[in-house]
C-alpha cells in the first residue's frame, strides 16, 4: 500500500503536546472522582452540596471535555481532513439527540400525565 | 436493437380504470358494521372528520399529480429518430414554488391534527348525559377481553354494555402479551399493554351492537379476538347491570332471584342439576367464574355471567348457538388451536348438553 | 470485527492515483465504523440508564461498585492512549525502539484493563450478582460486556501489530496500520470515558 | 502498489474452477450478480408465501393453512422481503453499478465486499432453514416484546429470526462502511461529489442510514437473545420490571431510517432512468440531492409514528405527526422533478421507462396515504388495519419493486451482455401494474372498513369479502407477471439479442464500456468535467452514440486476488449464532462448544485474511 502517494499525513502534534493532553486528562479523571467524593459526603449546605445539586451537569461536562481532548489530538481530527470530522460528529450528533429523545420519551410515556387533566 | 410497438393512447390507462372497476364492483357488499367511516360517537367523529380534510385534499393533489404525469406521457412521446429535446437542467423558480405549494397544504392538515390530538387526549368531565364517565378497566387476555366496572363491581367479558350518552372512561392494560382495544365505530386503537395502563374514552352517540377486535398482533388466535360493544338505552343499561348485581348476589348468599339457583339441586330440572354438578366435576370451574360480582381477579378464563344470552363465544367470534357452544366445550383445541382451555377430562355429548343447559339458565 | 478486517485490506485497485479525498480508504473506513459504533453504545447506554434502578431482587450499584478498582482501569485505559499515540509517533518518525516500547506498554495495558474487568465480574459474582440477577446487572454487565469484548478485540489487534513492528513490518510508510488500530483504540477509550461517569459515578450518586 | 509488469495470467484469472472462482471471488461484478441471484430466489420465496397467504384470505373462514402457519408465512413474508429481497436486490446494484458509475475498477475493500455477500447469503439461508424445520419465525417482523419473549413464543421460531437479523445486519454494516468509502473515496478524477449520478447519491444517503440504524437493532436484537437464551428480562415485565415498550423505541429507531434504506436506492434507479429515455438531464440536480439528504436526516426523527397507538401523550403524538408531514416536502419535491425532468422531453417508451414511470404513479399513491398516517387521530383508526397493509405496499412494492424492476431492464444488457425481450417486457409491465393495483388497492377500503392485520381469518358478515377475493385475483395476477419475467430471462439467456455497450443513449459512465464489462471494468481511467460524464463525452466527440469500446486483453491491470478468507469468516459467524440458538447456555457460561468454535473460526479467518497480500503475490 502506497501510503506515501496518498497526501493525507497533515501536521501532527508533537510527543510533547501528547504529553500534555495525558495530564489533563489525567487531572480531569481526577477532579471526576474528586468531585464524587465531595458530593457524596456534601452535608446540606456549604460547597459540596452546592456541588452535590449540580453533580450530573458537571460530571457530564468534564467527561465531555475528556472526549474532546482525545477526539481531538489523539484521534488527529484537529489536525486531520474535515470530513473525518464531520463523518464523526454528525454521527455523534445523531447518536445523542436520538437517544435521549428516546430516553425522554420513554420516560414519559411511562405515566399517564397527559390523561391527568392538564391539558383540559 | 428491436423497438416493439406502442400501445395506443387509449388503452394505456385502460389497466388502471379496470381495477378502479373490479374494487367498485366488489365493494357492493356491504353493511360494514366495522367501518371508520361511519363513526357513532364523538371520538370517532372528531378522527373522521379530520381524516376526510386528509382524503379531499389527497384527492386533489392526486389528480393534480397523476394528472400532470399522464399529461407529460401522452404530449412528450417521442421517437427514437427525433433530435435531443432541449437540455433545461432546472429551475430555481419552479422548484420554490413547488416546495411552498405542499408546504403550505401540510399546514392545513396540521392544524386540525394537533387540535384533534389535543381534543382526545383527555377523558371530558361530564358526560353529554350529565353524569360522570363511566369508568370501565379493560383487560386483553389471550384471547378474549374482560371488561371490568369498578364503581358498579361487576365484571364480564368479551360484552361491553356501556349506556348512550355516557362518556365511556377506559383504563387498560394487558394480562399478557400487547393486544390493541379497537371498536372503529367509536374510537381509534389503543395497544394494551402487561406493564402500564393506557387510556381511551368515547360517548356512544346510537344504540346497537357493534363489533370490535384486536388490533395489535397477539400470537396464534390473534385473529379470534373479537368482542361486541352493546350501546344500551340508559334503561336498558340499569336493567343490565341490577341483572349482573341479583345474579352475583344470589351465587353468594342464596337468596333465590335465580330461576336455576332458587330451586334446590334435587327438585332441579334433572339435566340442568347435572350441568351444574358436571361445570365443577369437569374443572370449569378452576378457569371460569359464572357471577359479575367479585371474581377472583386474574382469572384465566373469561368470565361467564350472563352466558346464557350471550350473542358470541368463543371471543366474538362463534354464534352463541347450542351447536356452537357443543362443539367448543368438546373439541375447543380444533375450534380454537392454542387456546388456554385445554387438557380437561373428556366430555360427552351428553355432558356437554347439560352443561349447556345449565349455561343457559345464565341469563 | 469489522475494524480488524479493514487492516490490510485496501485494495484500490488504482493506486496509481490518490483517492478522491487523498486520504487512505482504511482510514475514512474506521472512522466511519467508529461513526456506527457511536449508534452502539449510545443504545447500550440508554438502556442501562433507563434500568439502573431496577435492583428490587439482588444487590444495587451501592451494594457492588468499588471506584477505586474502576478508577485504576480508567486511569490505564486513558494512559493506554497516550501510549498507543506516543507508539504512532515513533512509527512515523521510523524510531522502531519508541514504537516498540509504546506499543508494547498500550498492549500491557489493554491486558490489564481487561484483566481488571474479569476481577471485577468475578467481585460481583461473589456478591450474588449474576447476569440475570436484576435487571440493573443484566444492562450492567451486557453494557460494560460490549465494551470489554471491544477492548479485548483492540488489545489482539494491537498485539498482531506489536509482532509486525518486532519484525520490523511497520516502516513510516505503513505507519497507518498502526494509524487505524490507534484510532479503533482511541473510541474504546472515550466510550469509557463515558461509561465512567455515567454508569458507576452517578449511578452510585443518585438518591 | 503500481506495478506496471504484472503476471499478465492473473488478469485473466486461470486454472480455477468455476465454482471456485464464484467461492472465492472479490469482483464487485461478480458479487453483485451473486446478490442478485440469491435475493431473487429469497424474493420468489417470499412471493409464493404471499400468495399462500392471499389464498388464505381469498375468502372467510377460510382454512388452507393453520393459525400458526398462517403466523409463520407473515412474518417470514416480510422479514423475506425486507431484508432478503428489496436489501440485496438494491445491493446487487449497488455492487455492480456504483464503481462502474463513479469510474472505479473495484469497491474499496473488495474482501470486505464479498464478506458482506456471504454473511448475508449465510443468514438468508439461517432463517429460511426454519420453514424446513416447522419452526418458522412466527412474532411478526417487528417481533414486539414481550409475545417474542421465551415465555409466549417457547419454540426456536423467534430465535431463528433474532439470530438470522444479526447475521444480516453484520452484513449489512459491513457493506455500509465499505460503500460509504467506496463513493467518498473512489470516484475517477473530477467526479466531483455534485457530478455524481443521482443513483451514487441514493447509495451513499442509503449506506447512511445503514450505518447509523442497524446498530441500534443490533443492540436490540442482542437483548432479546439474552432474554430468550440468557434468562435476561430487558424486556420482559414480569420478571424484573423489564419494559416491552423500550423494544418498541429500539426497534422503530432502526425501523423507520429502513424504511428509507429500502426506497432510497429506488430514487436513485428512477432518476437515472427518467433522463436517458427522455433523453434531457435531470430537473433540479441539487434539489433533489438535498431532497434526499432531507429526508434520510428527518428519517431519525419520526420512529414514534409507528407508536401513535401506545398512548404517548399529546405532546409527543403533534412531534411526531408534524415531523412525518414535514418529510411529504421534500418527498414532494422529488416527484415534482421527476415529472419536470420528463416535461419536455422526448419520451422513448422502452421497458425500463414503463417501470419507472410505473413507480413515480404508484409512490404518489403511497405518499398520500402516508400524509394520512402522519395525522396522528386518523392513524389510530389505520394503523394495524389493512390500510397500512395498502399504504405500505404502495411504497415498497409500488415504489421499490417497480423501480428494482426497471433498474433490472435497464442495466441487464450491461450485466448480461443480452437485451431482455421488450414485447414480454411490456406484457410483465401491465401484469404487474394491473395485479398491483387489483392487490392493494382494495386493501385501502377494507382497512378502513375496520379489517385488522395480521389476521389468518375473518368473518363474513363485516363487508370483507369482495375486496379480499379481488386482493387474491390480483396477487395472482402479480405471480404471471414474474413469470413472465423469469420466461423473458430465460429466453433472453438463450435466444437474447447481444446488447451494444451503450443501448440506450446512457449518460453516466458504465455505457462506455463494453457489455459485459470486463473484469477490470476501465482499461483507460475516465476522467470526467462534468454530471452525466457520457452525454458530456458524446457530445464533445459530436456523436449520438459512441464507437464500439474494444475488448482489451487486460494485460498490466492490476486487481485485487481472489480469497477464501470471506467464506471462511462468514462460516464462523453463523456458527457462533447457530451454538447460540443450540445450547443457549452450559453451566452458566453462555456460549457452548459450538459458539466458541464458531469465534475462533471467525478469528482465524480474519487473522489469515488481514495476512494474506490484497494483490497477487507476483505483483510484489
Amino acid at each position: 500500500m502506497s501510503t506515501q502517494s496518498v497526501a493525507h499525513d497533515q501536521p501532527h502534534a508533537s510527543g510533547g503536546k501528547y504529553v500534555q493532553i495525558a495530564v489533563i486528562l489525567f487531572v480531569l479523571t481526577a477532579l471526576e472522582v474528586a468531585l464524587f467524593e465531595v458530593s457524596h459526603e456534601a452535608g446540606p449546605t456549604g460547597f459540596g452540596a452546592l456541588l452535590a445539586s449540580h453533580f450530573v451537569v458537571i460530571l457530564l461536562a468534564l467527561s465531555a471535555l475528556k472526549f474532546w481532548f482525545v477526539a481531538m489530538f489523539y484521534m488527529h481530527l484537529k489536525f486531520d481532513l474535515k470530513v473525518l470530522r464531520y463523518v464523526f460528529a454528525s454521527s455523534l450528533l445523531i447518536a445523542v439527540v436520538v437517544i435521549s429523545a428516546l430516553f425522554v420519551l420513554f420516560t414519559y410515556n411511562r405515566t399517564l400525565w397527559w390523561a391527568t387533566g392538564v391539558w383540559k | 436493437m428491436r423497438y416493439l410497438h406502442v400501445p395506443r393512447p387509449w388503452y394505456r390507462p385502460v389497466g388502471l380504470l379496470g381495477a378502479l372497476a373490479a374494487v367498485l364492483v366488489a365493494g357492493c357488499s356491504g353493511p360494514y358494521p366495522q367501518s371508520t367511516l361511519e363513526p357513532r360517537g364523538d371520538f370517532a367523529a372528531m378522527v373522521d372528520s379530520v381524516f376526510m380534510t386528509t382524503v379531499y385534499l389527497a384527492a386533489v393533489v392526486f389528480v393534480l399529480v397523476e394528472g400532470a404525469l399522464l399529461f407529460v406521457l401522452f404530449k412528450f412521446r417521442g421517437k427514437p429518430s427525433d433530435a435531443d429535446p432541449k437540455q433545461i437542467h432546472g429551475s430555481t423558480v419552479v422548484e420554490i414554488i413547488w416546495t411552498i405549494i405542499p408546504a403550505v397544504v401540510l399546514a392545513v392538515v396540521a392544524v386540525p391534527t394537533v387540535r384533534t390530538i389535543f381534543a382526545t387526549a383527555a377523558v371530558p368531565a361530564t358526560s353529554p348525559d350529565g353524569q360522570p364517565p363511566l369508568k370501565v378497566e379493560v383487560v386483553g387476555h389471550q384471547w378474549f377481553w374482560e371488561f371490568r366496572y369498578p364503581d358498579l363491581g361487576i365484571t364480564t367479558a368479551n360484552e361491553l354494555h356501556v349506556p348512550i350518552h355516557r362518556t365511556v372512561d377506559l383504563r387498560m392494560k394487558s394480562a399478557d402479551v400487547i393486544h390493541a382495544f379497537w371498536v372503529p365505530q367509536f374510537a381509534g386503537k389503543r395497544d394494551v399493554f402487561p406493564n402500564r395502563e393506557t387510556r381511551l374514552w368515547f360517548t356512544a352517540a346510537v344504540t346497537g351492537e357493534f363489533p370490535g377486535a384486536c388490533a395489535e398482533f397477539c400470537g396464534t388466535e390473534h385473529a379470534r379476538m373479537d368482542f361486541y360493544l352493546m350501546v344500551d338505552s340508559a334503561a336498558a343499561f340499569t336493567a343490565w347491570v341490577d341483572r349482573r348485581h341479583a345474579d352475583s348476589t344470589m351465587m353468594y348468599t342464596g337468596a333465590p332471584k335465580h330461576a336455576a339457583d332458587s330451586v334446590p339441586l334435587a327438585s332441579m330440572d334433572p339435566k340442568v342439576a347435572r350441568g351444574k354438578q358436571l361445570f365443577t366435576t369437569k374443572t370449569c370451574v378452576v378457569c371460569h367464574s359464572l357471577s359479575a360480582m367479585n371474581p377472583f381477579k386474574d382469572q384465566i378464563g373469561p368470565n361467564l355471567s350472563g352466558i346464557g344470552t350471550r350473542k358470541m363465544i368463543g371471543a366474538g367470534w362463534l354464534p352463541n348457538t347450542d351447536e356452537n357452544l357443543r362443539e367448543w366445550i368438546e373439541h375447543t383445541q380444533k375450534v380454537k388451536p392454542d387456546v388456554l382451555m385445554k387438557g380437561l377430562p373428556p366430555i360427552s355429548d351428553d355432558e356437554a348438553a347439560a352443561l349447556i343447559a345449565y349455561l343457559r339458565t345464565m341469563r | 470485527m469489522t475494524a480488524a478486517v479493514l487492516d490490510h485490506d485496501s485494495a484500490d485497485a488504482h493506486e496509481e492515483h490518490p483517492t478522491s479525498l487523498r486520504i487512505d480508504s482504511r482510514k475514512l473506513a474506521i472512522w466511519t465504523f467508529i461513526g456506527s459504533e457511536c449508534l452502539f453504545f449510545a443504545a447500550l447506554i440508554t438502556t442501562f440508564v433507563i434500568y439502573r434502578n431496577s435492583h428490587a431482587t439482588g444487590p444495587g450499584p451501592k451494594d457492588v461498585f468499588e471506584v477505586p478498582l474502576v478508577t485504576a482501569g480508567t486511569a490505564v485505559l486513558l494512559f493506554s492512549s497516550f501510549f498507543v499515540v506516543m507508539a504512532l509517533n515513533g512509527a512515523q518518525e521510523g524510531n522502531r525502539k519508541k514504537l516498540l516500547l509504546w506499543l508494547s506498554l498500550t498492549v500491557l495495558c489493554g491486558c490489564f484493563f481487561v484483566g481488571m474487568q474479569v476481577y471485577e465480574f468475578t467481585g460481583f459474582m461473589h456478591k450474588g450478582m449474576g447476569y440475570s440477577t436484576n435487571l440493573f446487572a443484566t444492562s450492567f454487565f451486557t453494557l460494560t460486556g460490549f465494551h470489554g469484548t471491544h477492548v479485548a478485540i483492540g488489545t489482539l489487534w494491537l498485539g498482531t501489530l506489536l509482532k509486525d513492528a518486532y519484525k520490523g513490518r511497520i516502516p513510516p510508510n505503513k505507519a497507518l496500520n498502526l494509524e487505524i488500530a490507534a484510532l479503533y483504540w482511541h473510541f474504546v477509550d472515550v466510550v469509557w470515558i463515558i461509561i465512567f461517569p455515567v454508569v458507576y459515578l452517578m449511578s452510585l450518586f443518585a438518591k | 502498489m503500481a506495478t506496471a509488469a504484472l503476471d499478465p495470467a492473473h488478469a485473466t484469472s486461470p486454472k480455477r474452477s468455476v465454482l471456485v472462482d464464484w467461492l472465492t471471488t472479490v469482483d464487485h461484478k461478480k458479487i453483485g450478480i451473486l446478490y442478485g441471484a440469491s435475493a431473487f430466489i429469497f424474493f420468489l420465496i417470499g412471493g409464493l408465501e404471499a400468495e399462500v397467504i392471499r389464498l388464505q384470505l381469498m375468502k372467510p373462514d377460510t382454512h388452507l393453512v393453520s393459525p400458526e402457519f398462517y403466523n409463520q408465512l407473515f412474518t417470514m413474508h416480510g422479514t423475506t422481503m425486507i431484508f432478503l429481497a428489496v436489501m440485496p436486490i438494491s445491493a446487487m446494484f449497488f455492487n455492480f453499478f456504483v464503481p462502474l458509475l463513479i469510474g472505479a475498477r473495484d469497491v474499496a475493500f473488495p474482501r470486505l465486499n464479498a464478506m458482506s455477500f456471504w454473511v448475508f447469503l449465510l443468514g438468508g439461508l439461517f432463517i429460511n432453514a426454519s420453514l424446513l424445520m416447522n419452526a418458522a419465525p412466527n412474532g411478526g417482523w417487528f417481533g414486539y416484546a414481550p409475545l417474542s419473549s421465551r415465555q409466549y413464543s417457547p419454540g426456536v421460531n423467534m430465535d431463528f429470526w433474532a439470530l438470522g437479523l444479526q447475521i444480516l445486519g453484520i452484513a449489512s454494516l459491513a457493506a455500509g462502511v465499505n460503500f460509504f468509502t467506496t463513493i467518498l473515496n473512489m470516484r475517477a478524477p473530477g467526479m466531483t461529489l455534485m457530478r455524481m449520478p443521482m443513483f451514487v447519491w441514493s447509495v451513499l444517503v442509503t449506506q447512511v442510514l445503514v450505518l447509523l440504524s442497524f446498530p441500534v437493532i443490533t443492540i436490540a436484537l442482542v437483548m432479546l437473545t439474552a432474554d430468550r437464551n440468557f434468562h435476561a428480562s430487558f424486556f420482559s415485565y414480569n420478571v424484573a420490571g423489564g419494559d416491552p415498550m423500550l423494544w418498541q423505541h429500539l426497534f422503530w429507531v432502526f425501523g423507520h431510517p429502513e424504511v428509507y434504506i429500502l426506497i432510497m436506492p429506488a430514487f436513485g434507479i428512477v432518476s437515472e432512468i427518467l433522463p436517458v429515455f427522455s433523453r434531457k438531464p435531470l430537473f433540479g440536480y441539487s434539489a433533489m440531492v438535498f431532497s434526499m439528504a432531507f429526508i434520510a436526516f428527518l428519517g431519525f426523527g419520526v420512529w414514534s409514528h409507528h407508536m401513535f397507538a401506545t398512548g404517548m401523550g399529546p405532546l409527543a403524538d403533534s412531534f411526531f405527526s408534524l415531523m412525518t408531514m414535514l418529510i411529504a416536502i421534500p418527498t414532494g419535491v422529488k416527484i415534482f422533478n421527476w415529472i419536470g425532468t420528463l416535461w419536455g422531453g422526448s419520451l422513448q417508451f422502452k421497458t425500463p421507462l414503463y417501470f419507472a414511470l410505473g413507480f413515480i404513479a404508484m409512490f404518489i399513491m403511497g405518499g398520500l396515504s402516508g400524509v394520512m398516517h402522519a395525522v396522528a387521530p386518523a392513524d389510530l383508526q389505520q394503523t394495524d388495519s389493512y390500510f397500512v397493509v395498502a399504504h405500505f405496499h404502495y411504497v415498497l412494492f409500488g415504489g421499490s419493486i417497480f423501480s428494482l424492476t426497471a433498474g433490472a431492464y435497464y442495466w441487464w444488457p450491461k450485466m448480461f451482455g443480452r437485451m431482455l425481450d421488450e414485447g414480454l417486457g411490456k406484457v410483465h409491465f401491465w401484469l404487474m401494474l394491473i395485479g398491483f393495483n387489483l392487490t392493494f388497492f382494495p386493501m385501502h377500503f377494507v382497512g378502513l372498513l375496520g379489517m385488522p392485520r395480521r389476521i389468518y381469518t375473518y368473518p363474513s358478515g363485516l363487508g370483507f369479502d369482495g375486496y379480499n377475493m379481488a386482493s387474491t385475483i390480483g396477487a395472482l395476477t402479480l405471480g404471471v407477471g414474474f413469470l413472465v419475467f423469469i420466461y423473458n430471462v430465460i429466453r433472453t439467456w438463450r435466444t437474447g439479442a447481444h446488447a451494444p455497450a451503450d443501448p440506450w443513449g446512457g449518460a453516466t459512465l458504465e455505457w462506455a464500456i463494453p457489455s459485459p464489462p470486463q473484469e477490470w471494468n476501465f482499461a483507460v481511467e475516465p476522467t470526467v468535467t462534468e454530471k452525466d460524464a457520457l452525454w458530456a463525452m458524446k457530445r464533445a466527440a459530436g456523436v449520438k452514440v459512441l464507437p464500439e469500446p474494444p475488448l482489451v486483453s487486460g494485460k498490466g491491470i492490476h486487481l485485487p486476488s481472489p480469497s477464501w478468507w470471506p467464506l471462511f469468516t462468514s462460516f464462523g459467524i453463523l456458527i457462533f449464532m447457530v451454538g447460540i440458538m443450540v445450547k443457549g447456555e452450559t453451566h452458566g457460561f453462555p456460549f457452548g462448544p459450538i459458539s466458541v468454535f464458531g469465534v475462533l473460526l471467525t478469528a482465524f479467518s480474519i487473522f489469515k485474511w488481514s495476512y494474506q497480500p490484497v494483490d497477487h503475490p507476483t505483483s510484489h
